[in-house]
């Protein structure tokens, strides 16, 4: 039963606002720890690249490594936003409205951290940065469309686009409150970027509107950008552990599964470090548990099926692999840990409201299967890779090096920092949201008990 | 006769609406006048009528230009250098989709959202006189008139009563 | 926040009642006995058809079997997961469904036609082990009969599971009828409403009891899927190796489960006088849902073909010459545009989705799409059996058979007999149980307003928990 | 294929594992014809030394009764080659007379085909190439020094195709059976290796590639490989050696 407060427009304006018009007292700490590691980062991707790919662990057969592991994750996180906002948008879930914002944020920053690996994995990036970024025209021949890898950029290069420009078209009301709110240069910048909002009629219905038109069209861009994703690996006929059917909506229904739990992560910092606590409510946290808990019942389904399937065909590299993957050393514990962390401790948790109300729980879970969702690439990547054929003759395994371990850590400081300094100068929390839904709610007298109530237009 | 634009603020939606309806009656053209909110209220919340607007077309039309780009540059990057790459067909169809379908999707977005700044009229760079707190709550009915109609129209603000009126010429 | 007027709502509440419980009661008019009469004959003929197929085709010749596991199949989906569209709003507590549930939970009764034909199909399926040799399935080193028990098990369970989540989800109806009421069925409301009078403590039970036969239902729905679609077709062609196959099959089912309610609720909504129960807001979430299925139907089509085409290794090259361009090439097309591209097509244009004709003529279309498409998948796979093909690592190209086999009189008879053997079984319940739940249509005056905001009128919804 | 009607050539190999004494003969000229940096103990222990042709050897029987039998494997030249269709940039691709090339200029090393290529003879440059300085002299002017970052494989020495091909034409005269020869057939003592054009109707290659005992590798993968084996002469191991390889 949610505990509903009338809050007036004045103060949702300054209790979200206040990461913006003043600054917390932990900001420039918090900042000054990430940007180290930030720069350590990008000095280890400019040692690999001034030293060559030996560097990294990588070894025949395994060519393809942490990079690449970490890349799927990120474009799996990415799934948060479209999936929080379009889905929620389209069904009509009230208690999507605080979260929006911040999961479109997080898919468009994770987007921009995963298109950094394959760029990093690859023998010469500097040729990439010439020659396929954005086109090919130094050489005159264009990519090879038939190339899977050349599907991956359009792919996640249309859905950046398409969420960053979701992203600004729900900012501009606020960009309008926070251009009413700052004086000087700073409301000349964000007058500019507010684009003259007034607030009439027009365009809040446009602005509703928007958000529909916009989640319609993003829902298919978002199915899609996983499933190219996964044909990565699964068009490969030589690779056993790759080459399944199932892999595209596997993929595509991890990816809710790790972006969700993302955002739910993000939503509990959101309330520890901002202090929302009225708008970022335990009841929110309730209703993405229940939705985790379908999500993660259908992935762990289809992890099942896949290798059920895998199995099915009874060919000597397929045992082999699979064998590498669950009962040989140190796989077997990486597999166990995947599926303790990946499903059986944070479901069993969220099966008890208890847990689901409680915030300190909801983050550590929500960790929890984020670690499991990065294990289980790596276990679907790695493995496959080093059984592949039976010609595979060097039976040393991959593991990844130092550097690798650096740039992977890099990536999380950095995605945390872009986060972070987005906050300083924008609402995490759309107030225009806030505000719509203390006027679409209300409540209804049914006998003596009180109703909820949502307006339908 | 120079142009002027009036503002009147109202703490609550009633006297909003009732504050239209007087513009009504004292003859403005209810193109001229409009309801200024820091929240979105359901359509016709004011009795104001309700705007008209062509979205939908956008993203259809953007469909189509993207659709015929990634048709073009598929087939042609292909027959431009025929080179068999592991026995596939030149034209492969099937490889062509995936590239079709992303282009379409990406450009009907990016319409979608030059449409939705079209119809909402943004960037709106006229010199209309505006109130910061209108995003705090009040509850602004702007107006653009001849200078000579003023009276007429700050008479019908404050018969709404209005908390305060503001106007700028232009 | 605006306040909500309190409203009295009784008058509202009977009017309901009486229009819905005379729905039933109405007697038996000369059009309505002569649909029964059709429907009857038409069932009878099926049972007979079915007779005969068994006794002249016999069990041994499998490619015979190929178009009775298609309406199997077909019958799962049309008829076994149309109860879906009841339950998974519920879940997902919408508040459109609820003059749709009871028409979609009837569907159940209809599994009774499923369930009869399951029986025969368990006789022709080959055991696991062929020649000496255990053959590729799913079960590895089971017993060699486990696939014919399990899925026995499974469709009388899911027949069983259906009637109890239809009892239950209409407990307080009968309680009406009980009441409202004379004669047999007053007698029989009595004895099923189970003393229901509405006190708190029976409404709770009454919910969790919806709920808990709401999920049993789905997951024997899906576990059947799996079984019989993995054991009734991929397992009979040796090499076929397709992971999101049962998924494909599901979701293909519950694609023509949707189509079917919007046609039957479209039939009821005509002929039983219920335009005022149900509304055009239904068939709209209907029309959303049915885009969404008809969509999932390509997604998980391209994601098999896609790695297929690209894979090209031989057993690939099999799968597609099985799927698409093989001797079933014509039904395949049929399928992919009257399952995907004409549906899709017509319901992405706004007004289709608001005229519940339209909606039905697409929904018809699709159903004779899915009847395509489960022709396609079944019948080859029942004609490329074979005990010393079974065994090979993949069905060479040049064993493909190049024609399509036709179906015979009696699978025509079985598919006409057994479709209509359903409609019979629910229209024989529609005399007792009213066709919209009366306590749901309750409810959802209950719950809904038009109330007044400022210079305008809103549509509210009470959303308790 | 349109590409490949135009060509009067189609290149292949077979190899005679029946011949075959496993002497790595093959493997050397390889490395001296082919500019293959030096493979280091270090090389082969973080399993990164580059051989485009090495020598499988498999014990079959029980002890006292082993046998040894040694395969040859290097690229197969694929007709439906896994590795090429997934280069982003055209760096591997097929050329006209049926050769599967890697274009060492374009490649940005995604690692990709090495992926895709089920018989893992594709191999990646982790460091710049060195040799030592009583080696600088001796590297092939013909051929290119493969910088790091990028993949690199059997070529079949295209690099000698080109000039029995333009030698064949500059005094023109077909191109016989047997003027080419890649480095690795030039040295197999047992004439094991046999290398020639499949258009020629009479070339010795489509006399081996027709024999009884000749079959290809993983042929369920249907890569349609270049390359034939003809089957060890020895009961108890055909078997064996018709499942590819093994």
């Amino acid at each position: 039963m949610q505990q509903r407060r009338q809050l007036d427009e004045k103060q949702i304006n300054r209790e979200l606002l206040n990461g913006n018009l003043e600054t917390p007292k932990w900001y420039y700490p918090v900042m000054g720890v990430l940007g180290v590691g930030v720069l350590i980062g990008f000095a280890t991707i400019l040692y690999m690249f001034n030293r060559g790919l030996g560097v990294t662990g990588l070894a025949r057969p395994v060519y393809w490594g942490l990079f690449i592991t970490t890349f799927v994750f990120w474009v799996g996180i990415s799934h948060a936003g479209i999936m929080i906002s379009a889905i929620l948008r389209l069904t009509q879930a009230e208690w999507r409205r605080p979260v929006t914002r911040a999961a479109e944020l997080l898919t468009v920053f994770s987007l921009l951290t995963a298109l950094f690996f394959p760029l990093v994995h690859a023998g010469r990036p500097w040729r990439i940065a010439y020659w396929l970024i954005p086109y090919d025209w130094a050489r005159g021949i264009w990519p090879n469309v038939r190339s899977p890898l050349f599907w991956d950029p359009i792919a996640i290069g249309t859905y950046l686009t398409g969420s960053t420009l979701f992203l600004f078209v729900a900012l501009i009301p606020d960009l309008a409150i926070l251009r009413d709110r700052t004086t000087g240069i700073k409301k000349t910048i964000y007058s500019m970027l507010a684009l003259g909002w007034r607030g009439n009629p027009r365009q809040w219905q446009l602005q509703v509107v928007a958000g529909v038109l916009l989640s319609a069209l993003m829902l298919p861009i978002f199915v899609s950008v996983h499933s190219i994703v996964s044909w990565d690996f699964a068009v490969t006929p030589a690779v056993e552990g790759w080459h399944s059917t199932i892999f595209a909506p596997y993929f595509v229904i991890g990816a809710v599964h790790s972006g969700v739990s993302a955002v739910v992560t993000m939503m509990c910092l959101m309330r520890w470090l901002w202090k929302w606590n009225n708008y970022i409510r335990p009841e929110h946290f309730d209703a993405l548990a229940r939705l985790l808990i379908i999500v993660a019942t259908a992935w762990l389904a289809f992890t099942f099926l896949e290798l059920i399937f895998s199995l099915y065909g009874r060919d000597a590299p397929e045992i082999a692999l699979r064998e590498l993957q669950m009962f040989t050393w140190p796989w077997n514990l990486i597999f166990i840990t995947f599926l303790l962390t990946g499903y059986i401790i944070p479901v069993g948790c969220w099966l008890f409201k208890r847990c689901r109300n409680n915030i300190a729980v909801m983050f550590w879970t929500s960790i929890l299967v984020n670690v499991g969702m990065w294990l289980e690439r790596f276990l679907i990547i790695v493995p496959g890779l080093s059984r592949k054929q039976v010609f595979v003759y060097t039976w040393e395994g991959y593991w990844p090096s130092p550097v690798e371990w650096i740039i992977l850590v890099w990536s999380f400081a950095w995605v945390s920092f872009l986060m972070l300094l987005f906050a300083k100068f924008f609402p995490l929390v759309p107030l225009f949201e806030a505000k719509e839904s203390q006027v679409f709610t209300t409540e209804m007298k049914v006998g003596r008990a009180t109703v909820p109530m949502v307006i339908r237009e | 006769m120079s142009k002027i634009s009036i503002l009147g603020l109202y703490d609550n939606p009633d006297s909003a609406a009732d504050a239209l309806d007087a513009l009504s009656e004292a003859g403005f053209d209810s193109n001229n006048f409009d309801v200024l909110t820091g929240t979105p209220y359901p359509e016709g919340a004011f009795g104001e009528h309700v705007p008209q607007h062509r979205l939908f077309r956008f993203p259809l039309f953007g469909a189509i230009v993207g659709l015929t780009l990634s048709v073009f540059l598929t087939s042609t990057t292909q027959i431009v250098y025929p080179l068999i790459t592991g026995g596939k067909p030149i034209l492969s169809i099937f490889a062509m989709l995936v590239i079709m379908y992303e282009m379409t999707m990406l450009s009907a977005v990016i319409t979608t959202v030059i449409g939705i700044l079209f119809e909402s009229r943004l960037p709106n760079i006229s010199m209309n006189v505006y109130d910061t707190r209108i995003t705090e709550g009040l509850i602004g009915v702007s107006l653009v008139c001849t200078s000579d109609k003023k009276e007429t129209a700050e008479r019908a603000l404050n018969s709404a009563g209005s908390m305060e009126i503001k106007s700028s010429g232009r | 926040m605006i306040e909500v007027p309190v409203i009295n709502n009784t008058e509202k509440f009977n009017s309901a009642t009486n229009s819905l419980v005379s729905s039933t009661k109405e007697p038996l008019g000369g059009k309505l006995k002569l649909i029964f009469g059709i429907f009857g004959i038409l069932s009878v003929i099926g049972i007979i058809s079915l007779i005969l197929k068994i006794t002249t085709v016999g069990f041994d010749v499998k490619s015979g079997w190929g178009y009775y596991a298609a309406i199997v199949s077909l019958l799962l989906g049309v008829f076994g997961t149309a109860p879906m569209v009841a339950i998974a709003p519920t879940i997902a507590k919408a508040d459109w469904h609820r003059p749709v549930s009871r028409i979609a939970t009837m569907f159940t009764l209809a599994g009774i036609s499923t369930s009869i034909l399951a029986i025969p199909l368990i006789f022709a399926l080959p055991p696991l082990v062929v020649g000496g040799i255990r053959r590729r399935s799913i079960w590895f080193d089971a017993n060699i009969y486990t696939p014919h028990v399990f899925f026995g098990i499974a469709v009388i369970g899911l027949f069983l599971v259906g009637l109890g989540l239809l009892w239950v989800t209409s407990i307080p109806d009968m309680a009406i009828m009980r009441d409202h009421s004379s004669g047999w069925k007053q007698r029989l409301g009595k004895s099923l409403s189970r003393g229901f009078v509405g006190t708190e403590r029976q409404w709770i039970s009454l919910r969790a009891r919806i709920g808990m036969m709401g999920t049993f239902y789905f997951m024997f729905l899906i576990f059947v899927h799996i079984i019989y679609s993995v054991c009734f077709s991929l397992e009979l062609v040796a090499g076929w190796k397709d992971a999101i196959y049962p998924m494909y099959h599901a979701a293909t089912g519950i694609q023509s489960g949707v189509a079917t309610v919007i046609i039957g609720l479209f039939l009821f909504r005509k002929y039983w006088k219920l335009e005022d129960h149900i509304r055009i807001d239904q068939f709209w979430a209907l029309s959303k849902l049915m885009f969404a299925t008809t969509i999932f139907w390509f997604y998980f089509f391209i994601c098999a073909f896609m790695i297929f085409w690209y894979g090209k290794s031989a057993i690939n090259e099999m799968t597609i010459a099985i799927l698409v361009n093989g001797p079933y090439m014509p039904v395949f097309i049929g399928t992919l545009l009257l399952s995907f591209i004409v549906p899709w097509w017509i319901i992405i244009w706004n007004p289709v989705r608001y005229s519940p004709w339209m909606l039905s003529v697409v929904a018809a279309i699709v159903l004779i799409g899915s009847v395509l498409d489960r022709i396609r998948l079944y019948v080859i796979s029942w004609q490329v059996y074979s005990d010393e093909m079974i065994h090979k690592r993949y069905i060479p190209l040049d064993e493909i058979p190049e024609n399509m086999i036709a179906p015979s009189i009696f699978d025509i008879g079985i598919f006409v007999g057994f479709i209509s053997l359903g409609i019979f079984a629910i229209l024989l319940a529609t005399r007792f149980i009213p066709v919209v739940s009366i306590w749901e249509r309750h409810q959802s005056i209950l719950l809904t307003r038009h109330i007044k905001f400022h210079r305008t009128e809103v549509y509210a919804v009470g959303k308790p928990d | 294929m349109v590409a490949e009607k135009q060509s009067k050539f189609k290149w292949g190999m077979a190899i005679d594992i029946d011949k075959c004494t496993g002497c790595q003969a093959c493997v050397l000229a390889c490395q001296a014809e082919n500019n293959i940096p030096i493979n280091t103990e270090d090389n082969f222990k973080d399993a990164r030394g580059i051989e485009w042709i090495r020598v499988e050897r498999y014990w079959e029987g029980e002890f006292p009764d082993v046998k040894a039998k040694f395969i040859p494997i290097l690229c197969m030249h694929c007709d439906n080659a896994p590795c090429e269709p997934v280069c982003p940039v055209y760096a591997s691709y097929h050329t006209a007379e049926g050769l599967n090339v890697q274009v060492y200029n374009r490649c940005v090393g995604t690692r990709y085909c090495a992926n895709g290529c089920p018989y893992l003879v594709r191999f990646f440059n982790y460091w710049e190439p060195e040799w030592p300085e009583s080696l600088q002299n001796q590297l092939n002017p013909d051929v290119t020094v493969r910088s790091r970052g990028i993949m690199e494989k059997c070529t079949m020495c295209i690099q000698r195709i080109r000039r029995g091909t333009r030698k064949a034409k500059r005094d023109n005269n077909e191109v016989m059976d047997g003027d080419i020869s890649p480095a690795c057939v030039q040295a197999c003592p047992t004439e094991a290796m046999v290398f020639g054009n499949q258009k020629d109707p009479n070339s010795k290659i489509n006399k081996m590639k027709n024999d009884k005992r000749s079959y290809t590798l993983l042929d369920h993968l249907k890569t349609n490989s270049n390359v034939w084996y003809l089957a060890k002469v020895d009961e108890d191991m055909d078997s064996h050696s018709k499942e590819g390889g093994h």
